[in-house]
Order: structure tokens, then C-alpha cells, then sequence
């Protein structure tokens, strides 16, 4: 069937504006319902949204779905970098084509992005992080760490901020280790049960990502350790269900996966009209204040939401 | 079927007293030589589908036009994987089983090397292109020494040499990327270069890859070593009885393996402006896709057969139905159709072939 | 005479007809018709490249002919089908010998066919029935639970055999079994062949040795280009009756040579060892002069032969070369002395199968062709072609692939690639394994040209009539080292004779074998039966 | 006749060089064996953890998928050939058996056939294209790993299966997945593959795997049926994949797209460590089952040790070199002898 694209193909300058949405890789949760909130934006705003991303998490998969971006014409680029520095070059190119460029999820900070739309400070999730855990721990006690990619910077920051809040406010709390599974649960499991019997007195565990906080919540239940283990993590809502139910994950942290969709695509919209963002932005009814730093061009979601087994109904993804 | 690749027809034998063979018309012979060579038959393929794309381009059924910019510019992609598929070609040439699993890790441990000359050490970038180059072609050396003169399985050697490059990697600089302000200045070497009528050529097309194929070529085809590696590749024993350096011949095709690694290891840094520890192994790693397009290339995996012209036709047939594909496609099915029609490309190519191979009877 | 037995008169057990098989543009058979009766040893004899082997491939199932029908006693055979043709009771050995390297020698024997004990293999009963196999035809039992990648090609080949032997069989078909193997082995084979024609039987025997066919076959058809051209009773046939029908034209006699050899000593080897494979050998090759080193299977010769050429090197010993000594550390230091070896397992050590014939020949002498590390293909192109021509290679061109060449003509690729750069030292293991006698005449005649360009020979073969037709000297070789030199003119007895030394085998008991008269003559044309 | 019987000469080789086959165990089973006890001695001394029930659990639990997929891997290898897509296989199989137990409630035992079933379908693609359609194996399974990869993405359909229910929790690393105390995964492994060990050693059809990989030619000279042989090789490694993959969804949870990526590079690897050649004719699964187990070994081992994580591979790889290459200086000294 034709693709009529008249706003793809812009030269016949049809008013319609394109949002090119590009994710770190297709399919996980988390990004399929950024998608949602991206789509509930462009419906009600009036845009078109294209969400396009790879099999593969890797920055040079990412890169040739962005030059056919780049082809296709599209009036703003966003993309949730695999490797912020990677994706500079690219962007560049992307701006080059007189596409206005901006990034979601994970910044790339030395690139020519206009504006970053920023689910939660490092500050933040590091801090909601480390309290929760610390909280269901009794503020002290030995805890690891089942980070994903070693090299994901936006896990690594978060990291140090674990660090630092445990060191300063948890004298008694210790992180003993960090592993990285990478982006699979099983071998997560896997790591979280070795830790758990390197260090017989552990009560902690942290799933630094989606796939690794259901890991650890897992590794915890099959070794029957639910009341002795604590875990959080930042995983989603559908996927940590049962363990918030069955108690082998306390909480996870996440923030509104969709709003921060809905918040992305109205950015773009924004720069695609040439409006400036203002110190506090009313996106919508949901989203009444979103602030804007123009220190380093971010838009920030808000605080971090701590999902319990009580609210994890609310989430549908 | 391992024939196929590297050995010209054998013409008809007249037979004596029997009437001689006539003379095959030539489109038999064409339809004859595109179905049994795999070089030929990859470059009709070829040609099929960027036509197929470009005319859709111009109808719009794609979601942009599908021209020679944005080949040129796919082009970028492909650099890296045509060069490591060159590099299989060498060890997988060479016999005994040959393969090279270890491009991965060596592309990350000697894209780090560079990093840390041009980042931290401030070197200027042509000795750090030395030394990045050198360190690949001496971890190609360890695996060559393995496999040569201990006579390690190939898959084993470099199975374990990447899993050591690869960590190596990692710890060089905690896990973290090399990009400050003269890594991303090393992008330049991989801007792209305007071609007229052409459109926005990546310079490294022309710095790195095509010097790499025509030395490659030269050495396969024409050189001395060239039919030496054959040779070895081909039955090493008779080899040796037939006065070949059967371990140097093969040590040094590890060596080049490693050296061409150290080349991608440049030019993925320059191209993504930073030296990342995971470089070789992020997705599917670089080891798996570079086999695939040597061995799509007709390769034959069992050593002695394969060629630098089926490589680069295969690469970009992969290339360009990989570009198509994105444009294909509104939303995200494109990345997955991609897999579909590569490995669609890989059987059915080979499937023709070896029908062709027994119809014509190559293969008894 | 002994080969006129109940041959011709039993009735029909396997029939080809009008079989036709092409090879792209190589036609190997154009209409062939052949039979087998019961209890008959037919021989099938033709130059190399005739069609012998295709012919016996496609009557076993390993090919699939193009036209014409096979049929045994009677019912039609499934075409392409090796487990149709077992079933049908043909059993086949053929050229090259077909073993799996890894698997033991009992297992070798009866893969495909195992003895079976509730499912499972029955090793012990196997190993039982070949130990009797292997004493039936004179192998060592011991070797029955022997890798056989472990052993020499020679009795690898009669492990084949062995395995041909093992099922009980109507139709027997043996390619060229006598190619590598020692007169005393053959004798042997023999015996076992005449017991099974007694027993009704049907044996095709294909052999390019044709004083053999006047000791054990009836009838002799003979093929030329994928044609039968005659088949008549042995009785009726000359050696050089024979030879002319294969070639298709008068073939010219030649009575054992007699030269004076006075050139100066090329080829000197003193007190060469190498563990218990062979020690303190002792050997002087002049030049023009041609010596043959004979022994029997596991004597040792061929290691001698790798030790001169520097794959395994001797751990004593010196080796000089026009009177400079050289250390034969590796081929390459060997080739750079001076020495090339026309290797004894064509199929593993010889031929690159799937290259072509210049690619094959150009192989060893890449320096040679090249100019500054570049490869020169057309100076590659014309040494191939002037060989294909200079020594008769049956092929469509250079660019052949050498996995396509019937057995000799391979084997003429690789002699070729011997004499491009006409060595000073040339040793040849079984230089004419698998060549017609036409071929033969040609690489004897070559081999006589080489050494009187001033080279010097060293023959090794187990083809006892070759090593007396060629040589001027004979070093016989017992347990690794010399036991006695013959000038030339020895009669076979003799050398067979210290061969094997006294286990049993005396002149007197050589003699007391009715067949072993007519071995002595000369192979080739010469002679008559 | 016994006069004419004269032996060649007892050549002094057949003392050395000669060595029978199919002693009880291989050289590198040996070497392997070796390493392994050396190592789980030197780790229960360096650490009070290794030695402990959960620790042990935890590595066998690991390594038991690989294990199961390498028992039909060997067969695969040792017929010379090779199966790349064994990842993808597990990726079809987990989507649509995680989907049929989650949404459909299948119990245990359906799913399990489906599971097998399945896993066989996909081996069976495999070994017909290598045996009829002649293609050489690493050209088939590459392209039938992008296939399979693709087919799996395709049921997906952009979102992962969460919330599976434990069907198949005796499988899992769970209590409930325990049999005296040990994995049952693991259990199933071992005597699938001792199983497999028997049939490869003493049936006829699986010694002709072994002809079929030596030389594929004389093996049909000698009446094997190559083709048949060939394709159950793939089969049963198909089958493998489907019961690997009902050990990965265990008790349950989450079931993520780039489930089995890399597998097939760890199940290859565990092969041909336990000696199995890569260009066919030798090994046995013994050998694949230690293999797998050195591997799982050193990985748990760095955790236990607290080393940093990416020191990890660096000891894989290094010990992958010292169990071959012991076996290879073994096999370099007997030659020399
Ligand atoms: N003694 C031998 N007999 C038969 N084949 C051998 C022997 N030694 C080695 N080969 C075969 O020859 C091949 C090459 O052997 P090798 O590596 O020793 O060659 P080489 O000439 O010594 O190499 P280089 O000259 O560079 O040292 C081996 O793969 C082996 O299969
Ligand atoms: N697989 C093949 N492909 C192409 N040509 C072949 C093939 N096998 C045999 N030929 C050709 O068929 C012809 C007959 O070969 P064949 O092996 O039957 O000869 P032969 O009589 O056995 O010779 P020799 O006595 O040397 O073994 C030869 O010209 C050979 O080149
Ligand atoms: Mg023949
Ligand atoms: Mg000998």
C-alpha cells in the first residue's frame, strides 16, 4: 500500500509536523509505553509520531534507523541514546538536515540536542533507590548492586548517587558488590543467587534495570530467602507484579512511563512550532508543572514514583 | 558447493571419436555462469533489489526516496562489517577449521588502545593509528600462534582470545567510554565527503575500505602468499609436502585478521567520535554479522575457497536491503523484516547455487 | 594354466547394460555393456581415465549412470543406491581406499553392516570374524582395535579389502587392489580371490599390472574412452595383445636396459636414523644413476623417504647433497638442498582436490613462478599446459579440477610437479601407483631422462617388476635398516627373498607356488605371460 | 596358504603410534576432569562459600540448559557439522510455550510437548536444508538463526511475556524444581546425556554419526544413510533446545525477547572444550557435559571470589586455553613418541 507521507517527504510543506521517536530497542515495556504516551500526545496535539527502533540495543543499529530518519525528512528527531556520545555525530548530521534534535530517557549531553526531556534526576532515582531498600532493611546491613550493561552511563550515574546516600546516610548500610548481567534476566538470577551465597549475611539487592529487577526479586524467591533478602529495583510495573504481591520485591521505582511519553512528544511539538519553553510548562491536565532548567536545556518529569504492591494495578504496562 | 566459489567451470572434454560438444549460446552461458558462480548470482541479486527499492522510492510505497545519497550514506555502516568479513576470509581461507571469533574483542581492546593515545596521552592521530593497528594485528599474532603452532581449533582460540580481549577492554577503563574533546575531533577522519552526482560519500569508504579491498585482493589473488594460503587452506598436508610454510603460511592469516580488526577499531572510534570497551561486543557483536556476510560471500567454511569480490558483493547486497528495509516500513517492523531477509538471502542464494552446481553437474 | 578354471561357463550374475555417465562435459561411459558369471575372475582392464572405475562406481550404487541398466541375476538394480547394490550381493573395494581415520579397524570393517547383539554392536563378535579376516589376508591380527589413521596406506588398503571380504557376496569388485600393494601381499590376495571363484563367486578385478590377469582372470574386457573395445578369455591373450587394445595402437617392446653409470656422487646419506623406525642406513646415489629402496609394508622405506625430505627428520645421521652436507629440518630446507619427494598417498599428501591441475603443479614452486612476491599465472598456465602434454594428462585443460582425473591421470599431476625444477635429488614412493601401462612406459622413460640429465634417483615401490626394470642398484630394506644391495639383474626371488627374510619364505618356498614363476617376468610390454 | 601367509613386518609403529580407540575415557574427559577437581578443591579452600549447598545448586542449575542443548550439539558437531541457531530456536520456543502457559494455562505436561515438538520442527528445518538441499551447515543455521529470530520477534509482537505462571517450576531453580536436593535440570541433563553417551558408544546408528562425520562419502560407500543420519542429529538438537528453553522459563516470571541470544556461541564453546572436533569424527557428550560445567564454574567463581565482574570472561577465555591446550600437548607428546 502507499505510503502517503506528505509530511514525510516535507517539500510540499503540508502543515502536519512529524515527532520521530527512537528508542533504545523495540519491544521492552518501558519504551512501547513511552510509544503510548507519545501517541496519546500526538493525537490530542495534533502531530504526527513515528516510533522507530532496533532488534538490537547497540548504537550502530541505532544510527542507521536515525539517517533513515534523516531520509524520511522528519521535523524533530528524539532519541533515547544506547551510547550518549555515540549518537553526537549522528545527531549532527540530523541538525545539519535542519531537523531540530532533541533526546529522552538517557541524554547525550555533548551532542546538539535542543532539549532534554528527563524522566527523574540522578539525584532522585539514586536517592529513592538506596532509601527504599535501606527502609525495608532497617537502615543497615550488606546489600549488591545486579547492574545491566557495564557501560550504561545513565545506570552508572545512578549508581555513584547509591553510593554517596548510602556512605552519608546509612553509616551502618555497606554495598558490598556490583555485577552486571547485562540486558538478561536469567543470568540476573543467576548473579543475584551467587551473591547471596558469597555473602551469607546479605539483605539487600538492588535490579539496576528492567531486566535485572525482576532478576534479583526472582533469585530471592527461588532461594526462598522472601523476608530475609530485600529487593527494589527499576523495574516495570507488569513485570515486577508478582513479586510485589509474593513480597520478594519491595518496591520499584519507575516514574510514569506514559506521561513521560506525552511530555516527549510535546516537547517536540513545541520545537517543531518554535515556542520556548518557559520556567514552568502546563502540558496538560496530568502534567500541570513541568520544569524547565535553561542551564542545561532539561525538562524534568518530576520525582521518581515508588511503586508498591498497592499501586501497581494502576499501570498497565 | 565449496567448489563453487573459487574455481572456473571445467570446459567440456572432447571426447574422442564422439562428436565435439557444441558450442553453448550465450545466454545458456550467462544463465549458466550467474547461477553456478556465487560472486555473479550475489551481483544480480544486487542489482535486483536496489531497482526494486528505487522504483518503489519513486512511487512512494517507501516512507522516503531510496537514492544515491542515502546509499552513499548507508555505506557508513557497512565499512566496519565488509572490512571484518574481509578478515574471515583470510583465516577462514586458511584452513582446519578457521574462523576468527575474536574480531570483537579486538575491535574494543585496540579501539581502546586509540582512545587512550588520542584522549589521555594526547598523541597525535597518525602514531596512534600505528599503534591501534599494531596492537590489533598482535592480538591477531596470539591467535595466529594458538591456532598455527600449538594447533588450537581455530573456534576455540579465538572464542576464548575475545572473551580476554573483551574483559581486558572493560577493565582498561572501568567500563567507562574514552571521549573527550580529541576523540570527538577524530570524527573528521570519518566525515563525509561530497560527491558530485553521488551525494555525501563517508570518507572512510575511500581512507579505509577500499585500500583495505585492494590490498586484500591483490594479496589473495595475485601474491605469492596468496597461493601459498590457498594451498595450506586447501589440504595442508599436501601442502607441506609440497614445500609450503603451512604454520607461518597460517599464523600470518591470523596476524592479518587482527590487523584489519585494529583498522575497524579506528574507524568505529572516528565514527562515533568516542572509544567505547564494549565497541566489538554491543547487539550481536561484530563477530557473528562479519562471518555471516563472508560466508554469504561464498566463503566455503571448510577453507582453501573464497574470494575478495564475493565479500564486498555480499556486504553490499546486506547493506543496501538492510536501508531498503528501514524505508519499508512506518514504525519499528523494518529492524525485524531486516532479519527476516537476511537470512531468507543467506539459504536461497545457497539453495540456487548447489541446485545449479548438480543441474550442471559440478558436483557429483 | 592355472587362470582357465571353471571361468565363462556359470550363468550371468550381474549385467550392465548400455550404461552412459557424463561428467558436465567429460563423457566416462558411452554405452557400455559388461557381465559378470559365477564363478569367473573378469578383469577389466583400459588407460587411465577409460572409464574403469565409473563404470564399477554406478554397478555399486556410488553413482548414478546417466542411461543403461544394471541388473543382478536377473532382477534390476535401484540406481544410486550403495544399500541396494549390498543387498543385492555386490560388494566393491575401490581405487582410493575409503576408512574413517578415527574408528578402530574392526569397526572399519563392518560400519554399515555391524554384527548386532540385542541392538547394540557386537564388538566381540566382530573382533572374532577380523582377527580371522585380517590372518586370511596376512595382516597382523593385532592391529584388529588399531585407529586407522594409524596405519600405512598399503595395509589400509587391504582393510578395505578385508571389509569386501567380510559379507558374504555373489559379485566381488576389486579397483586396482594390487596398485600399492607388495608382490607378496598380492600373492596372498590372490590365493583368497581363487578360493571365493571356487566357491561360485563372481570377481571383477581391475588392474593395470596386466601380467597379473594371466594368473587370476578368465576374461578380460578391455574399455578405451568410455567404450568396451574387446572382451575375450585370458587364454587368448598377450600381455602385449592387451597393451595394444588399451592404447589402441602397436606398442613398442623394451628389454631390460643395461648402462654404465660413472657420475659423480650426488646423493649421500650416512648412518641416518630415527628411533626404531629405521637406523644407521648407509646410501650413495650418483648422478644419472636410478636406486631403488624395496621393502616390505611397515619396512620402513617410507619413513626413510619423509626423513629425506625433512617432514619427519631423522634424529641421526648426515645427509650431503654434491658433496655439501644439508640439514633436512622441514620440505622447504629439503626442496632448497636439492631434494623433492613424489609423495606414497596421493589422496592426503599429493593432490589439492578441488584446485585445478596448473594450481596442483605450480603448488611447490611458487618462488620459482613469482617475481618479487607477485604470482606469475601465466608462466603458471604454460607449465601446466606443456606438461599435460609432455607427460599425456587426460584432462580438458589446465584449469581441471584434479578431484575429476581418474586415479593415474591425478597421479600424473603430481609427478609433474616433481620435475619443474628438475631436482638433483628426486625420490619417488610408488611412482606409478594406479598408472596404465601406456602412462608407465612414459614416467619410466622420464624417470630414465631424468637421470640422464644428471639427476639422481631413488626409486621406492613395493612393484617388485618396477624396481627391477628401473633400477641400477637395489637396497633392500628389513626392520628399518639395509639388509643387501642387488646390481642390477637380480631375479625377483632373490630380493623377495631378503625382503621378507626367513620368516617362511625361502626361494624353494617361493618356488613352490605354482604362480610365481610368471611374476618374474618384467611388467610393461615386454614380456609375455 | 600358511605358507603364504607371511605378515608384514610387526612394524615398530604399531607398539607407538598406535593406539586403540574407545577406551573408557577420552583424553581430554581426562584433562577436564582433572582441571575441574583441581579448581572446585582450590575454591572450597580459598572460600567457605563455594562448597555449600545453595552455591553448588546455583552453578548446575546454570549450566543445565547449555548442557541439554550440547548433548544434541555433539551430535551435530561430530557428523562435522555445526548449529548457530540454536539461540533463535529457544527464542521461538520460549515465546510461544511462555504464551500458551500464561494466556492458554496449559499445564506441565502439554507444554512440554509442545515445547519438544516445536524445538523438533525447527531442528528439523535445519537438517533437511543441510542434508537435501546440500547447504553447509553454518550457511543454514546462520540463516535460519535470523529466521527463527525474526519469527520469534514476530509472536512478541513488541512486548515481553510477564507474569508467567510456574508451569514449569520442577524444571526451575526452585525448592520445587529440586530432586534430593539437587536441580532436577541438572539431573535431566546428566542422564539424558549419559543416555546419549551410550547410544553415541554402542548403537550402530550412532556410530555411523561418527562415520558420517569422518567421511561422508565412504560412509555412504559403506551403506551408512548419511541424509538420515544428519537430519536426526539436527532434530535432536532441536528437541534439546525445546527442553533447554522449559528450564529457562522455570518457575516462571519474566520472558524477554532476547531470550537465548549468545546461546549458541556457549553451547558450541562447552562442545568442542569437551574435546569434540570441529571438523567431526570425534567426541563424546561426557566431554560437552564437563565443558559446560568449567564454564559455569569459573563464572560463579569470580562472584564468590569478589572479583570485579568483568574479570569474569577473562577467566573463562584463560581457562578455555589451559583444559585444550593441556589435551593438546597430551596428543603432541604421544605423536612425538
Ligand atoms: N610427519 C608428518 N607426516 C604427515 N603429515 C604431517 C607431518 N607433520 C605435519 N604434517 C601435516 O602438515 C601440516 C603442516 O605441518 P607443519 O606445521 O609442521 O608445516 P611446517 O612446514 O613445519 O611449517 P613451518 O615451515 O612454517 O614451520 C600439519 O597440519 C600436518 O597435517
Ligand atoms: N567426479 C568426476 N567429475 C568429473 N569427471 C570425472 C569424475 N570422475 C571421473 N571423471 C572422468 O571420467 C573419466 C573416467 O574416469 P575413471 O576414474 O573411470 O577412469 P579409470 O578407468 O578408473 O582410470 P584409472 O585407471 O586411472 O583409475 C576420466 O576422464 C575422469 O576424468
Ligand atoms: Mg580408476
Ligand atoms: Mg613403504
Amino acid at each position: 500500500s502507499k505510503k502517503t507521507d506528505t509530511a514525510a517527504t516535507g517539500t510540499d510543506g503540508a502543515d502536519t509536523t512529524t515527532v520521530a521517536f527512537v528508542p533504545k530497542l523495540q519491544g521492552v515495556p518501558y519504551f512501547e509505553a513511552m510509544n503510548a504516551g507519545g501517541e496519546a500526545a500526538a493525537a490530542e496535539l495534533g502531530f504526527e509520531w513515528v516510533y522507530r527502533g532496533s532488534t538490537t540495543a547497540d548504537a550502530g543499529a541505532q544510527t542507521d534507523i536515525v539517517k533513515s530518519l534523516i531520509q524520511q525528512e522528519v521535523d524533530v528527531l528524539v532519541v533515547a541514546p544506547n551510547d550518549p556520545d555515540s549518537m553526537a555525530p549522528v545527531l549532527q548530521d540530523a541538525a545539519d538536515a535542519g531537523i531540530e534534535v532533541m533526546t529522552a530517557d538517557t541524554d547525550a549531553p555533548n551532542s546538539v540536542r535542543e532539549v532534554f526531556v528527563n524522566q527523574a534526576t540522578a539525584e532522585g532515582i539514586g536517592t529513592a533507590l538506596t532509601d527504599s531498600l535501606l527502609e525495608a532493611m532497617g537502615g543497615k546491613g550488606k546489600y549488591a548492586i545486579v547492574s545491566c550493561g557495564q557501560t550504561a552511563a545513565n545506570l552508572n550515574s545512578w549508581i555513584e548517587v547509591q553510593k554517596e546516600v548510602t556512605a552519608e546516610k546509612y553509616p551502618e548500610a555497606e554495598i558490598v558488590d556490583i555485577v552486571y548481567a547485562g540486558e538478561d534476566e536469567a543470568k540476573a538470577t543467576s548473579m543475584a543467587k551467587d551473591l547471596m551465597n558469597a555473602h551469607p549475611d546479605l539483605t539487600g539487592l538492588v535490579g539496576e534495570c528492567t531486566s535485572s529487577a525482576p532478576g534479583v526479586a526472582k533469585a530471592v524467591a527461588e532461594t526462598g530467602k522472601i523476608g530475609q533478602v530485600f529487593t527494589v529495583g527499576l523495574g516495570t510495573p507488569q513485570a515486577m507484579k508478582q513479586y510485589l504481591d509474593e513480597g520478594s520485591a519491595s518496591t520499584t521505582i519507575l516514574w510514569d512511563v506514559e506521561k513521560l511519553g506525552y511530555l516527549t512528544g510535546w516537547a517536540g511539538k513545541q520545537l517543531a512550532d518554535g515556542t520556548a519553553f518557559s520556567a514552568t510548562n502546563e502540558v496538560s491536565a496530568d502534567l500541570p508543572a513541568v520544569e524547565y532548567t535553561d542551564s542545561d536545556k532539561m525538562l524534568l518529569l518530576g520525582p521518581p514514583l515508588e511503586i508498591t504492591k498497592d499501586n501497581v494495578d494502576q499501570f498497565d504496562y | 558447493m565449496s567448489r563453487s566459489p573459487a574455481t572456473a567451470p571445467t570446459a567440456p572434454r572432447p571426447a574422442p571419436g564422439g562428436p565435439p560438444p557444441a558450442r553453448e549460446p550465450l545466454p545458456a552461458r550467462l544463465l549458466r555462469i550467474a547461477l553456478t558462480e556465487r560472486v555473479a548470482l550475489l551481483a544480480v541479486l544486487l542489482v535486483v533489489v536496489v531497482a526494486v527499492f528505487w522504483w518503489q522510492g519513486r512511487n512512494q510505497y517507501l516512507v522516503a526516496p531510496y537514492d544515491l545519497p542515502y546509499l552513499a550514506s548507508a555505506l557508513e555502516s557497512m565499512v566496519p562489517v565488509c572490512i571484518l568479513a574481509i578478515a574471515q576470509l583470510l583465516v577462514v581461507v586458511s584452513g582446519r577449521g578457521g574462523i576468527d571469533l575474536s574480531v570483537g574483542g579486538i575491535v574494543s581492546l585496540a579501539g581502546m588502545v586509540f582512545g587512550f593515545c588520542v584522549g589521555p596521552f594526547g598523541w597525535a592521530t597518525a602514531p596512534s593509528v600505528v599503534v591501534a593497528v599494531a596492537a590489533g594485528a598482535l592480538m591477531g599474532a596470539l591467535n595466529g600462534f594458538l591456532v598455527a603452532y600449538v594447533r588450537f581449533p581455530a573456534l576455540i582460540a579465538t572464542l576464548a582470545t575475545s572473551y580476554a580481549f573483551g574483559a581486558l577492554a572493560l577493565l582498561s577503563n572501568d567500563n567507562a567510554p574514552i571521549s573527550d574533546e580529541p576523540v570527538q575531533e577524530l570524527h573528521e577522519l570519518t566525515r563525509s565527503l561530497a560527491v558530485p552526482g553521488v551525494g555525501d560519500v563517508p570518507l572512510q569508504v575511500l581512507t579505509f575500505l577500499v585500500p583495505v579491498l585492494v590490498v586484500a585482493w591483490l594479496v589473495l589473488a595475485r601474491s605469492t602468499y596468496g597461493r601459498s594460503l590457498y594451498a595450506v587452506g586447501t589440504n595442508d598436508v599436501a601442502a607441506l609436502y609440497a614445500t609450503q610454510p603451512v604454520r607461518r603460511t597460517r599464523f600470518l592469516a591470523y596476524v592479518g585478521s587482527g590487523l584489519l580488526a585494529g583498522v575497524v577499531a579506528v574507524v568505529t572510534v572516528a565514527q562515533f567520535a568516542s572509544a567505547r570497551p564494549d565497541a566489538g561486543s554491543a547487539g550481536n557483536g561484530m563477530a557473528l554479522p562479519a562471518i555471516t556476510i563472508a560466508v554469504l560471500g561464498g566463503v566455503a567454511i571448510q577453507g582453501g575457497v573464497g574470494r575478495v569480490g564475493g565479500v564486498v558483493v555480499a556486504a553490499l547486497l546486506v547493506t543496501w536491503l538492510n536501508a531498503g528495509i528501514l524505508l519499508a516500513f512506518e514504525g519499528s517492523e523494518g529492524s525485524r523484516y531486516q532479519l527476516l531477509a537476511l537470512g531468507l538471502v543467506l539459504v536461497l542464494s545457497a539453495l540456487l547455487n548447489t541446485l545449479a552446481l548438480r543441474r550442471y553437474g559440478r558436483i557429483s | 594354466m592355472d587362470g582357465s578354471g571353471p571361468g565363462g561357463q556359470g550363468d550371468v550374475l550381474l549385467r550392465a547394460t548400455g550404461v552412459e555417465k557424463r561428467y558436465g562435459g567429460v563423457r566416462a561411459l558411452r554405452g557400455v555393456d559388461f557381465e559378470v558369471r559365477a564363478g569367473e575372475v573378469h578383469a577389466l582392464v583400459g588407460e587411465n581415465g577409460a572409464g574403469k572405475s565409473t563404470l564399477i562406481k554406478i554397478v555399486s550404487g556410488a553413482e548414478t549412470a546417466d542411461g543403461g541398466t544394471v541388473t543382478v541375476a536377473g532382477t534390476a538394480l535401484e540406481p544410486g543406491s550403495t544399500q541396494a547394490a549390498m543387498a543385492a550381493g555386490i560388494a566393491t573395494v575401490y581405487q582410493e581406499p575409503h576408512l574413517f581415520g578415527e574408528l578402530d579397524v574392526a569397526e572399519n570393517v563392518f560400519l554399515g553392516r555391524e554384527l548386532r547383539h540385542g541392538g547394540r554392536v557386537d564388538r566381540r563378535a566382530q573382533r572374532a570374524r577380523v582377527v580371522e579376516l585380517l590372518e586370511q589376508i596376512g595382516l597382523d591380527p593385532a592391529i584388529a582395535d588399531v585407529r586407522v589413521a594409524d596405519l600405512p596406506v598399503a595395509e589400509q588398503q587391504l582393510v578395505s579389502i578385508a571389509k569386501a571380504f567380510a559379507h558374504s557376496a555373489r559379485v566381488l569388485v576389486l579397483d586396482e587392489p594390487s596398485a600399492i600393494l607388495t608382490d607378496r601381499e598380492i600373492e596372498i590376495l590372490f590365493a583368497v580371490v581363487r578360493r571365493l571363484r571356487a566357491a561360485g563367486m563372481g570377481v571383477v578385478y581391475i588392474s593395470h599390472r596386466l601380467d597379473e590377469l594371466a594368473q587370476i582372470t578368465d576374461r578380460v574386457t578391455v574399455m578405451r574412452d568410455g567404450l568396451v573395445v574387446a572382451g575375450e578369455p585370458t587364454a587368448s591373450l598377450t600381455v602385449r595383445r592387451i597393451a595394444e587394445l588399451m592404447v589402441g595402437h602397436a606398442v613398442g617392446g623394451r628389454g631390460r636396459r643395461q648402462r654404465a653409470v660413472d657420475g659423480e656422487e650426488v646423493l649421500a646419506v650416512r648412518g641416518l636414523g630415527r628411533g626404531e623406525r629405521f637406523r644407521g642406513l648407509d646410501l650413495t646415489v650418483r648422478a644419472g644413476e636410478v636406486v631403488a629402496l624395496y621393502g616390505l609394508v611397515g619396512s620402513g622405506t617410507s619413513d626413510i623417504a619423509r626423513a629425506l625430505y625433512g617432514i619427519t627428520p631423522a634424529t641421526d645421521g648426515v645427509v650431503a647433497v654434491d658433496g655439501r652436507q644439508v640439514r633436512l629440518r622441514s620440505p622447504r630446507a629439503a626442496a632448497a638442498a636439492g631434494i623433492t619427494l613424489l609423495p606414497g598417498n596421493r589422496k592426503a599428501q599429493g593432490v589439492f582436490g578441488d584446485k585445478s591441475i596448473a594450481f596442483n603443479i605450480s603448488s611447490a614452486h611458487l618462488g620459482f613462478l613469482s617475481r618479487s612476491g607477485w604470482f606469475d599465472a601465466r608462466r603458471e598456465r604454460e607449465v601446466a599446459e606443456h606438461y599435460i602434454s609432455e607427460i599425456a594428462i587426460k584432462a580438458p585443460g589446465p584449469d581441471t579440477l584434479v578431484g575429476n582425473l581418474s586415479g593415474g591421470n591425478a597421479q600424473k599431476v603430481v609427478l609433474a610437479r616433481q620435475l619443474v625444477e628438475k631436482p638433483r635429488v628426486l625420490v619417488m614412493e610408488e611412482p606409478t601407483q594406479g598408472v596404465d601401462v601406456g602412462a608407465k612406459e612414459e614416467i619410466h622413460r622420464l624417470v630414465l631422462e631424468l637421470a640422464a640429465a644428471g639427476s639422481a634417483v631413488l626409486v621406492i615401490s613395493t612393484d617388485l617388476a618396477e624396481v627391477l626394470e628401473l633400477a641400477d642398484r637395489v637396497v633392500v630394506v628389513r626392520r628399518g635398516s639395509v639388509v643387501r644391495e642387488f646390481a642390477a639383474g637380480a631375479t625377483q626371488a632373490d630380493v623377495l627373498a631378503a625382503a621378507a627374510g626367513d620368516a617362511g619364505t625361502t626361494p624353494g618356498g617361493t618356488a613352490a607356488d605354482p604362480t610365481s614363476a610368471p611374476t618374474s617376468a618384467p611388467t610393461g610390454a615386454g614380456g609375455t605371460p | 596358504m600358511s605358507v603364504l601367509a607371511t605378515r608384514p613386518e610387526p612394524a615398530a609403529a604399531a607398539t607407538t603410534r598406535r593406539r586403540p580407540v574407545l577406551r573408557g575415557v577420552e583424553g581430554q574427559e581426562l584433562v577436564l576432569i582433572g582441571v575441574l577437581a583441581v579448581t572446585w578443591v582450590a575454591l572450597s579452600l580459598a572460600t567457605d562459600t563455594f562448597l555449600t549447598g545453595g552455591n553448588l545448586r546455583n552453578i548446575v542449575f546454570s549450566v543445565a540448559p547449555v548442557a541439554l542443548i550440547g548433548i544434541g550439539m555433539t551430535a551435530v558437531i561430530v557428523t562435522a557439522g555445526i548449529d548457530v541457531s540454536v539461540g533463535s530456536q529457544v527464542a521461538v520456543v520460549i515465546v510461544v510455550v511462555g504464551k500458551l502457559v500464561r494466556d492458554a494455562g496449559v499445564p506441565l505436561l502439554p507444554a512440554l510437548a509442545v515445547a519438544l515438538v516445536l524445538g523438533g520442527v525447527l531442528g528439523t528445518v535445519n537438517g533437511l536444508l543441510v542434508s537435501y538441499g546440500r547447504i553447509h551447515p553454518i550457511i543454514v543455521t546462520f540463516g535460519t538463526l535470523n529466521v527463527y529470530r525474526f519469527v520469534s520477534l514476530q509472536i512478541f509482537g513488541n512486548e515481553q511475556v510477564s507474569g508467567v505462571p510456574g508451569t514449569f517450576a520442577v524444571l526451575g531453580g526452585g525448592q520445587r524444581g529440586q530432586l534430593l536436593g539437587i536441580p532436577a535440570a541438572f539431573l535431566l541433563a546428566v542422564v539424558l546425556g549419559a543416555l546419549m553417551w551410550c547410544y553415541m558408544r554402542f548403537w550402530p546408528t550412532g556410530r555411523h554419526l561418527y562415520a558420517v562425520g569422518g567421511d561422508p562419502l565412504a560412509a555412504r560407500l559403506a551403506g551408512v544413510s548419511v541424509r538420515r543420519r544428519v537430519v536426526s542429529a539436527y532434530v535432536l538438537t532441536g528437541v534439546c533446545a525445546g527442553l533447554a528453553t522449559c528450564v529457562l522459563i522455570g518457575s516462571g516470571g519474566l520472558v524477554q525477547q532476547n531470550a537465548g541470544a549468545g546461546l549458541e556461541l556457549a553451547v558450541i564453546a562447552a562442545v568442542v572444550i569437551g574435546g569434540t572436533s570441529i571438523v567431526g569424527g570425534r567426541g563424546t557428550v561426557l566431554g560437552t557435559l564437563l565443558g559446560a560445567l568449567l564454564v559455569g564454574t569459573i563464572t560463579s567463581a569470580v562472584t564468590l571470589l569478589g572479583w570485579s565482574s568483568q574479570l569474569t570472561n577473562l577467566f573463562i577465555g584463560v581457562f578455555i586455553l589451559i583444559a585444550v591446550g593441556a589435551d593438546l600437548l597430551r596428543e603432541r607428546r604421544r605423536r612425538s613418541r
